[in-house]
């Protein structure tokens, strides 16, 4: 039960697609409390991704993810940009040389992006960020490894824990990112970043499930 | 949505090229990636002062490359910050060989980005110093939090500071210019209407006929609290109280006043929101001796505006005197 | 309405002690009757250059009061011609012996305004030349109507004319100057929202969100036709054709390319206008070898844009080179 | 039946009266083919002049209508400014030393004032301006005189053909003033100037009904 190269190849693309397909939705998010621009950063740094990926389709995992994430940070901009940008470039050097990912792969690779964000970012559970959903999620992955769970079923909880974490923002006060400029006006208004990164695990699941 | 463009997608890029077209005498735009620089970049033996931020806050960064001011400017999308590819053309494009300073607004993605591209030039050998201009008085500023918006103060730490660079300053001297002007600066936005993001196609938030929005950013995002709309002088008081208490600025301290439009507002309102500002400093025995009025640092089409006050001694009036030479802030040259 | 002003009677005197207040280094205003002048008025000598019109357009027509353009402006009340004698102080204050000019735009009630000034004002012995200018290609001109609307070569014949009139030229010549400026400038207009005078309290006309009006004034008035919304490329077209069939500006001309805000339209959107632009005119050979962009003839809050094209030649090229030292306008010193 | 000076005094304070009250109707006229003024200037100029004939209410009526006239032209601008003030300027020299006016009186008087108002703005019938209303009132006046009419019924009736050659401007494509320029959008709308110069009349008619 591994992950192979084109299955990573494919949630690329289905994370991309999903984005697309939820793009205005996540940029409406962000009007409430942000700057109206999340979805559309995300979607220009995704689609950008997908076909610089192409050229390098032939490495190793950790090459795609590099390049994922050097295309995020010079294409996405914002505060997403580099916190997208340094997970997925933090992902590649974890799995670097890789052709295919077990799920311990796949722990410690999401575990060292999710590292990067918080290097990055600096932000605390709490503070109304996308570290809220991906915190949950990496926990959740790492109790089901620990359990024995199947890989599909890991990464279902994950993505179930990231959209706990994600909907948990809601009624949170922003301490980091613009939404904190907004003080107790940012409670009751779900935060984009969690929102995107969910999608992201959500489609990592739905790709990976028959892995 | 009502606007003079074309495709949402080519309004930043199609934009640079109107500035390039009718500022060819001063600058020159490179794409790919983009940044704005001086047709004279880079200039040798000078600290190269760089700038850059979301689009959509025009004149600002853009229209302030020139002679007396910043070398170079990286414009994001809108209301985007920049990427750190930008960030080091631009770096590398005005390194005359004393270093580059980064003058940066403090947002989350500018920061991050900015300290990306920062990075990446020292790896690459280039000097470089980053300030972090916070001057949003709206926003309670904490450890824990991201802390102050960087708005108003950028535009007179960029005047500034482009003057202590065209002195010959080095690069330490003049990084502690911008942090001077950032020290002594302060500013309060308010807006009468949203403003609406291309991409977005529709205002960022509803504002009712007879509310306003107080202290907001220049992201088009609602501010700290909403409330009925008010003559011009009770407006005034709020956005100068807080300020004043803030650095506090005291009786008999002179400053330079920067009433700023938010880009909707017509200059018939800003002169007389001015004569308002001005009346409450000078009834406090705080003294206007330099003024900047105009939408400079702007939020797209938004109405408002935005007060900012910088406490002036000899040093930074002779660097606000200076000659400069850009699209939009000209004089003495 | 949503404007930041106190009592709609009290804008335009609070705005003008704004205006005073920002650049007492240039000017001051005078109240009863109301005028901004220069500060070194009358300068002995030379030409006073003066002009005025309704409030509403600023800058136009007090931000252009300084060194190198205007000696004095008239404000009137919002989109009303100033009255006569408001005019005839200002021309007798502006008075340095070698005569005035009167810079009028072409209404109705500008002219018989400024006509009644004059004829008072040569009464006391002041000689008095008045030029009008009426460069609106949206008009038909015919005799038996009030012609064509005087728009954007207002601003560049302020420019030019105050140059003239710095050089020491005598007054004839001055106010040849000012009419080869109206007779070699062309503009058109248009209009993607209304605007609301304070005193009507609500917008002059309304607009669909589809829709815009192209042959506008700057009075807050309809235009000529009402259509549906189109692309920047497509709206450039409609202003600068009927523009350089007009004069007609031809392949090998160099021109002055002024890329004017309605007030309410920010930079962003009038550089990628600009750009639009300048692609049709190089398309057809015409270069522009001069340009100002920005919002200095204004019509309120109104969302919009004018073009004006002025064919140049040595003369008027170096007259808009000459230094100018005013709020709105500054270079060269 | 004479028009005595007291009269005179009333009708100003009568004419300002029902500006004021219809001061944002005729503003509204001049939003749809002008610049949504007219009410406002004429309202600011009117109060300012019965303030200022309070200083020669002892004089004769061609003083206080030279009064009147001045201070219109100083304080009403745009175009009703010089018109209006031309007009009672006019009229002032007509009636110059004049402590009463008979009908005969009152028709060379405003016969003064109109030629003024055609003088300064150079229109013509069907321009689409307030001589549409004011030279068919000077018509109706003036028949009537010759009919032997009283001056109740002649007042009446030039205020009466005023507000006909008010209402015939609707169809009008202006050729002078700011209307002009919207060509022939400029037909289907009342003219503001019309609309005023009607009040003028009417309030005449009302207040000397009885002299
Ligand atoms: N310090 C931070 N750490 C982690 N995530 C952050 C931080 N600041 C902001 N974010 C995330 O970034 C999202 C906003 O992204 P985006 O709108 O693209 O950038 P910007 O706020 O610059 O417009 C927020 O919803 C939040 O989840
Ligand atoms: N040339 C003219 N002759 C006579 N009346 C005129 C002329 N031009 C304009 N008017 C009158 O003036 C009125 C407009 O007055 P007003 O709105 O106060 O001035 P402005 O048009 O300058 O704003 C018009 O409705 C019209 O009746
Ligand atoms: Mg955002
Ligand atoms: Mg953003
Ligand atoms: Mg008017
Ligand atoms: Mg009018």
């Amino acid at each position: 039960m591994t992950i192979s190269r084109d299955a990573v190849l494919d949630w690329l693309k289905a994370f991309a697609a999903e984005i697309e397909a939820q793009k205005d939705y996540l940029t409406q998010l962000d009007a409430a409390i942000g700057d109206a621009d999340h979805g559309a950063n995300m979607h220009r740094g995704l689609q950008t991704s997908l076909a610089k990926v192409q050229s390098v389709a032939d490495k190793d995992i950790g090459t795609i993810f590099k390049t994922v994430g050097m295309t995020l940070v010079s294409t996405v901009g914002g505060a997403a940009g580099p916190l997208y940008g340094t997970m997925f470039m933090q992902m590649g050097t974890a799995s670097a040389g890789k052709m295919e990912l077990s799920l311990t792969d796949w722990v410690a690779t999401f575990e060292a992006g999710v590292n990067g964000v918080v290097m990055r970012g600096k932000a605390n559970l709490g503070d109304k960020t996308m570290v809220d959903a991906l915190t949950p999620a990496l926990n959740a992955l790492k109790e089901s490894v620990a359990n024995g769970a199947s890989t599909g079923v890991a990464l279902q909880k994950a993505a179930e824990a990231a959209a706990q974490g994600r909907d948990a923002t809601i009624p949170m006060v922003a301490k980091k990112g613009r939404a904190s400029y907004l003080g107790e006006r940012s409670a009751g208004h779900l935060d984009p970043g969690a929102a995107s990164s969910t999608i992201m695990l959500q489609t990592a699941a739905n790709t990976w499930a028959t892995s | 949505m009502k606007k003079l463009i074309n495709k949402p997608e080519d309004v930043v890029v199609e934009s640079l090229r109107g500035l390039a077209a009718a500022h060819a005498d001063i600058l020159r735009v490179e794409f790919d990636p983009n940044f704005v620089v001086r047709l004279d970049a880079p200039v040798k033996g000078k600290v190269g002062v760089i700038s850059g931020g979301g689009s959509g806050h025009e004149p600002m960064h853009g229209g302030f490359v020139g002679y007396g001011m910043l070398d170079a400017a990286c414009p994001g999308a809108v209301f985007t910050s920049p990427t750190p590819d930008q960030m080091l053309a631009a770096t590398k494009a005005v390194n005359g060989g004393a270093g580059v300073l980064h003058i940066v607004k403090n947002y989350t993605g500018d920061v991050m980005n900015f300290e990306m591209a920062a990075d990446l030039a020292r790896s690459e050998g280039i000097e470089v110093e980053s300030v972090v201009i916070n001057d949003d008085v709206a926003v309670q500023d904490s450890l824990y939090t991201a802390g102050r918006r960087g708005v108003g103060t950028t535009v007179i730490a960029e005047k500034m500071t482009g003057a202590a660079a065209e002195q010959r300053r080095p690069l330490k001297e003049v990084a502690e210019v911008c942090r001077k002007v950032n020290a002594m600066g302060r500013s309060m936005g308010m807006a009468l209407t949203s403003c609406t993001v291309p991409h977005a196609g529709k205002p960022t938030f509803d504002l009712p006929e007879d509310e306003m929005e107080i202290g907001i950013g220049i992201h088009g995002e609602p501010g700290r609290q909403r409330m009925k709309l008010a003559p011009a002088a009770e407006i005034a008081e709020m956005l100068v109280k807080p300020i004043v208490e803030d650095l506090p600025f005291k009786s008999g301290d002179e400053v330079l006043l920067f009433l700023n439009g938010m880009g909707g507002t017509p200059l018939i309102e800003l002169y007389l929101m001015y004569n308002e500002v001005n009346k409450i400093l000078s009834g406090q025995g705080i003294k206007v001796t330099r003024s900047l009025v105009g939408s400079y640092i702007t939020s797209l089409e938004m109405a408002g505006c935005s007060v900012t006050l910088v406490k002036l001694d000899d040093e930074l009036t002779k660097l606000w005197d200076a000659p400069v030479k850009t699209p939009a802030l000209r004089w003495g040259i």
